[in-house]
């Protein structure tokens, strides 16, 4: 058994820190939910070091990299709440399978695209729709591509860049897509428990360094059992979430038959897991934590959204459920 | 065992609503759930708190010479209840009313009271409570906002946060430290401080569900006479103590919710749940009941705590007890409310602008920090009800200079 | 407003806790789980004095008191684990308003009355059913009477007396008994609920009493938060129920159009409360809390028995949410 | 990353494999789940192990010197899923194996090696741990069985608890307090005792699940030998650490279970979900679902801490988080495995006399606190993992007789 990332993946892992960490500054989530700028890097600079790419084939442009590659730089893009979203591109890369031409353009971000969730002719709120141009949605079970328009509401974390589209125009990509479409749903949500694997440890991070500093009664906070504790079971969460992200990328690229339990799994556990760690971020600040200037907000709201995204915990505990009754188990 | 008023509480309640209508004209009111902001409404809400004042709906449970009635507590609470119904937002000076004239009363000299206590009832002055700092949150005799003595003056210098209404606040009670060589609680003096005096700056302090319900305050070589002291050098912690006694007693409430009402998510349900899949309904269902229950069981408690007032008790540390109830139910309550509003639930308000729940959400977090953290009321409730013994300290007896909590 | 017991209740409470102190010790609890023994003190000891009739109407030979005078036995019961259970008496003398004869077998414990959940021809485990010789249940919308045969399982809690039965004979006492049964159902709910919270209530003082005593590194271990915060949320949990069960049973008592969202809310809030008591006095002791000499486990049992018997929880916090969107809640 | 073994595993999985089939009829096997009793079960037990040991298979990481195959922790677990997998039961000398033998080797005398370990991996006897007190749980440095000097012997008196096989042992290894007036980790002293000595008596200790798993060891007057003394007068701590640090690497698992697996689970609810009510069912499949999920993170997370280990690392303090994690799945494993049961969920065991979930129910509280309470592991975890300090303490200088913890 070997349940550990590669050399070339711990490498990739430290690069993405790298330039997340260089390219986007926690100002700007704050700056977008003023309404003011966009989310950072957007989709020129991940296009261009090749993120939006990492799982489209060589042939069309892409790195022709694995789940687990994308998985490892979108937990780097969640811990500074990058956008736009990898699951977009994950997702897209999936259905995108069989049209090289969109893939490239996917690929080197000539495209602006996004995928729909719920009917096309009025979506739910999806991921990265508010500066697409090009959409992907399930049209009475074909895969269809067009344009639309771009209805966002207001954001609640602005980084997702979240709208509602009436697609436009509509090209059937896929005839029969049901079960491709569902595949990319279950590679998105694996991407999406990562970014918010990212999101939740960076959380708990911050937690830690704080509670290391502050004092009250004097000692630093973090000497109470009440602050200390609090941190732990986050931090415990991170750490099994890691795991079941790994296992789940793992089983997207190596064992299909495992990917919707594993990433089922994933999601209803990462959607948990954040909501804890950034809701136990805040109250280790205690007043300053509920600030509208401290950072501590913009992961709750990241942890807020993203658990009813893509289906919440409720629906993906149902599914381990029945896929385990149903012998995914083994 | 009954929910009825008493023959005389049921006379004081129709005596409430009569004055509410008689004045109607003369109030300020609003839609339930509204928000109300100080500063663009300052000049009706002090109209209106002058308007009851008159009418002696105001500090009803004070002592008739500082203006109030020498009434009870459970008037003061039937006054509560009825401005509610009748939509008249909460009055703009329920800081002074609740916490700072109390500690006037108690500790300031016969020319304060009689200088501060009549124009704060009328909001002719609004007052704010200046204690906490950003360095003393839960430990709040570490702060480090210092007075030093110059001739007949005080000159003080720091930064308050956390401060309700002081950009509205004409004065404000300020807790400061006199002297740094002592012990950390035996340093401080409390003072009135004027808040238009020069350099007392107030800026506004957003949250993080939007809002700007707090303010920072700075004291910059601000001059505070001598006779503006609330008691003695060095004794400003039990005169903090006096005011933070006085917070208990209005938060001890009459089963009032935290957060939205039991009421309102129900309401909520009743529109949103038929639109949910079957399945979802059933699971919508189960955090709906969770919320209401866990909001009955804080509201049901609360007027438990009522029935003490009103049978001439004090409210006790039991009063934690009802913050951490009324905390997890509200963080109930808002949940439920917000996964109700199915695909709109991860926006910041729905499509016809409502953002209600989604601010409830925001808001609760806050909950459990402001007034004192879920893990300061556990440790009241612990160490004050239970009898367990409190942590080791080593903070209580060095000289504060000596940098013992740092 | 007066939400508060009256004297005369603080008396009874008083002398009720005096008598089942007295006649009640909890080495009964743990010899009947042995299979050897019987709950104490017992329904004849329940009739002498006189707590099987405490709704019974003074016609019928009871005390014609109210809901709220039993659950202020009950609550005394519950923190001894008495058996059989005051649920069974209030529950029967709501099913028995019409047939005054068999009320009065029941106050003086002249028959031994249990009540099935379930069908007549073979119940589901239902309380104090084991040593019962006479059966009250619903039988196609009409309220019966008769003999049957008892089958007592395993005991999880041997002082529930749980037992499934077939009715061997039945006589029709009520037809069309669709709402009595209901609404005796939601008076036997509050009743459980009180003594849940006194089971609760034990369970917490248990917990703070070795609290204050047991010492590790140097302390007490009460003083450490983590031990001291666990107790404190249960106490609220217990401070909280004691709110709700008052408030359902005064309106069984004077409030009849709250009694079944009020009985829901006890029966829902009071399994989750005794639950989270009975697991934290077991946590708090440590190793000598979960011996079986240990007294921590027979109120850990009655909590697992407890929240599953009357409907678990989730069919009650159903309850209560259907009940308030049909406009219960105003 | 794979799931997969190295080339150097599977055939070392293969050799395992091939030396269970063949010695299979020597070997005692038992049904999945089923509880195995040491005492009426002791000489299966006893042979089955050694029939193992002369196989290889028993000390696979220990030293070729002391009798174990220089194998690595690998090679171990292995061994242990194989066992498993052909449902031969835990090995009956478990503990001495995994904490009392590599406690003599890195503490014993030559004479102590030779005349011990060989046969405790052949289970000629079997070994106990005799460290915690009915005074000393989590504290463990706070045991006050004494060990006071007499001629070449030392003389015991004191009790232990939560000892694990005493009822079947030959041999323990023995914690005790040999100078009171020292610190409290300075004063201990650690020994080989044998359990057949006069004045050492053994009576089982019943849990709440009613099982018999742990017993209560008193000494009376017991003398021990100064030749069986492991380490210096007064080094005991020191040598319990290597215990304690052995008891992690036993525990540091290859993903194994901590209650029952989820796979046992998902064939319960498969079995009894059919038969709840529609809505019934919805809820039972959150619950499954939530158990699974848990579950599954523990054991992956697992996996990620033999990984480590077969890349030659030791396991840290991270183990901790291995059993709160466990622990906290085990508990909706066992929730959701009793809630399936439906009506009979209120008994003891199922009409067919299955007690298998009630059972793991009555489990699961002794889980979060054998073994290191949840509380004590969160406290590693936040001081060793995260590097928040400790709680301030005053009982680690202060003489043990002079009651600094009482």
């Amino acid at each position: 058994m070997n349940f550990d990332l590669s050399d070339d993946q711990r490498d990739a892992a430290a690069g993405a820190r790298e330039f997340f960490t260089g390219s986007v500054p926690l100002s700007a989530a704050r700056a977008a939910l003023e309404g003011d700028g966009v989310p950072a890097p957007g989709r020129k600079a991940l296009a261009d070091i090749g993120f939006l790419g990492i799982t489209v084939p060589e042939s069309a442009g892409g790195a022709g990299g694995s789940v687990l590659d994308l998985a490892v730089v979108a937990e780097q893009a969640g811990a500074v709440l990058a956008g736009p979203s990898l699951v977009t591109a994950a997702r897209a890369a999936v259905l995108l399978e069989g049209a090289p031409d969109l893939a490239a353009q996917l690929a080197d971000g000539s495209a602006a695209i996004a995928v729909l969730d719920g009917p096309v002719t009025g979506s739910a709120p999806s991921l990265d729709a508010a500066d697409a141009t090009l959409f992907l949605g399930l049209d009475g079970g074909a895969l269809v591509v067009g344009e639309g328009e771009v209805t966002p509401g207001r954001p609640m974390d602005a980084t997702r860049g979240l709208a509602s589209v009436r697609m436009t125009s509509r090209r059937v990509l896929t005839e029969d897509a049901g079960e491709l479409w569902a595949r990319a749903r279950q590679v998105g949500a694996v991407v999406m428990a990562a970014e918010d694997l990212g999101a939740a440890d960076r959380a708990v991070l911050m937690g830690v360094d704080y509670a290391q500093q502050r004092q009250a009664f004097g000692r630093v906070i973090g000497s109470y059992q009440a602050v200390k504790h609090m941190l732990v079971d986050a931090w415990v969460g991170v750490d099994q979430l890691r795991s079941l992200v790994w296992w789940a990328a793992w089983a997207a690229d190596d064992s299909p038959a495992e990917l919707p339990l594993a990433a089922a799994a994933a999601k209803a556990y990462g959607a948990e897991v954040a909501e804890r760690a950034t809701e136990t971020v805040v109250q280790v600040h205690g007043g300053i934590g509920f600030t509208w200037e401290h950072d501590a907000h913009l992961y709750w709201r990241r942890a807020k959204v993203d658990r009813l995204l893509l289906g919440d915990a409720a629906e993906h505990l149902d599914a381990v459920a029945r896929l385990a009754v149903a012998g995914a188990l083994g | 065992m009954d929910f009825d008023d008493t023959p005389e509480e049921a006379s004081f309640r129709a005596h409430v609503r009569s004055v509410l209508q008689e004045h109607a004209s003369e109030l300020l009111h609003v839609a339930p759930g509204e928000p109300v902001d100080a500063r663009s409404r300052e000049a009706e809400l002090r109209d209106t708190q002058r308007v009851l004042a008159e009418a002696g709906l105001v500090g009803v449970p004070w002592p008739r010479e500082y203006g109030g009635q020498g009434g009870t507590l459970v008037q003061q609470a039937i006054v509560g209840q009825e401005l509610g119904r009748a939509r008249v937002p909460t009055l703009i000076n329920h800081i002074g009313i609740g916490m700072c004239g109390p500690t006037v009363i108690a500790h300031g000299s016969d020319d304060q009271r009689s200088r501060y206590l009549a124009r704060l009832l009328r909001a002719d002055d609004v007052w704010c409570q200046l204690f906490s700092e950003p360095g003393s949150g839960s430990d709040l005799a570490a702060l480090r906002t210092s007075a030093v003595r110059d001739g007949e003056d005080w000159v003080v210098n720091g930064q308050k946060v956390w401060t309700t209404l002081a950009h509205v606040a004409d004065y404000g009670i300020l807790l400061t430290r006199t002297d740094p060589e002592r012990p950390k609680h035996a340093g401080l003096t409390m003072f009135v401080v004027d808040m238009h005096a020069p350099g007392v700056t107030v800026r506004p302090l957003r949250q993080m569900s939007g809002g700007a319900d707090f303010n920072e305050v700075f004291f910059d070589d601000v001059r505070i006479p001598d006779s503006e002291r609330l008691g003695e050098p060095g004794e400003g912690w039990r005169v903090a103590l006096t005011t933070l006694m006085n917070e208990r007693v209005a938060i001890g409430g009459a089963g009032s919710d935290i957060g939205p009402s039991p009421e309102s998510l129900t309401a909520h349900a009743r529109d949103r749940l038929p639109a949910l899949a079957p399945e979802q309904q059933v699971l919508a269902r189960q955090a709906v009941g969770r919320a209401l229950v866990a909001s009955l069981a804080a509201r049901y408690t609360g007027y438990r705590r009522f029935t003490t007032l009103s049978q001439g008790g004090l409210p006790g540390p039991e009063a934690s007890a009802g913050k951490l109830g009324g905390t997890a139910a509200a963080r109930l309550v808002a949940d439920a409310g917000v996964r109700l509003l199915g695909d709109e639930a991860v926006l910041g308000a729905t499509a016809d602008g409502d953002d209600s729940w989604q601010r409830a959400q925001a808001y609760v977090p806050g909950i459990a920090i402001a007034g004192g953290t879920d893990q300061v009321l556990r440790n009241i409730l612990g160490e004050r009800v239970l009898g367990l013994p409190p942590e080791p300290r080593t903070d209580k007896s060095a000289p504060f200079s000596s940098g013992g909590r740092r």
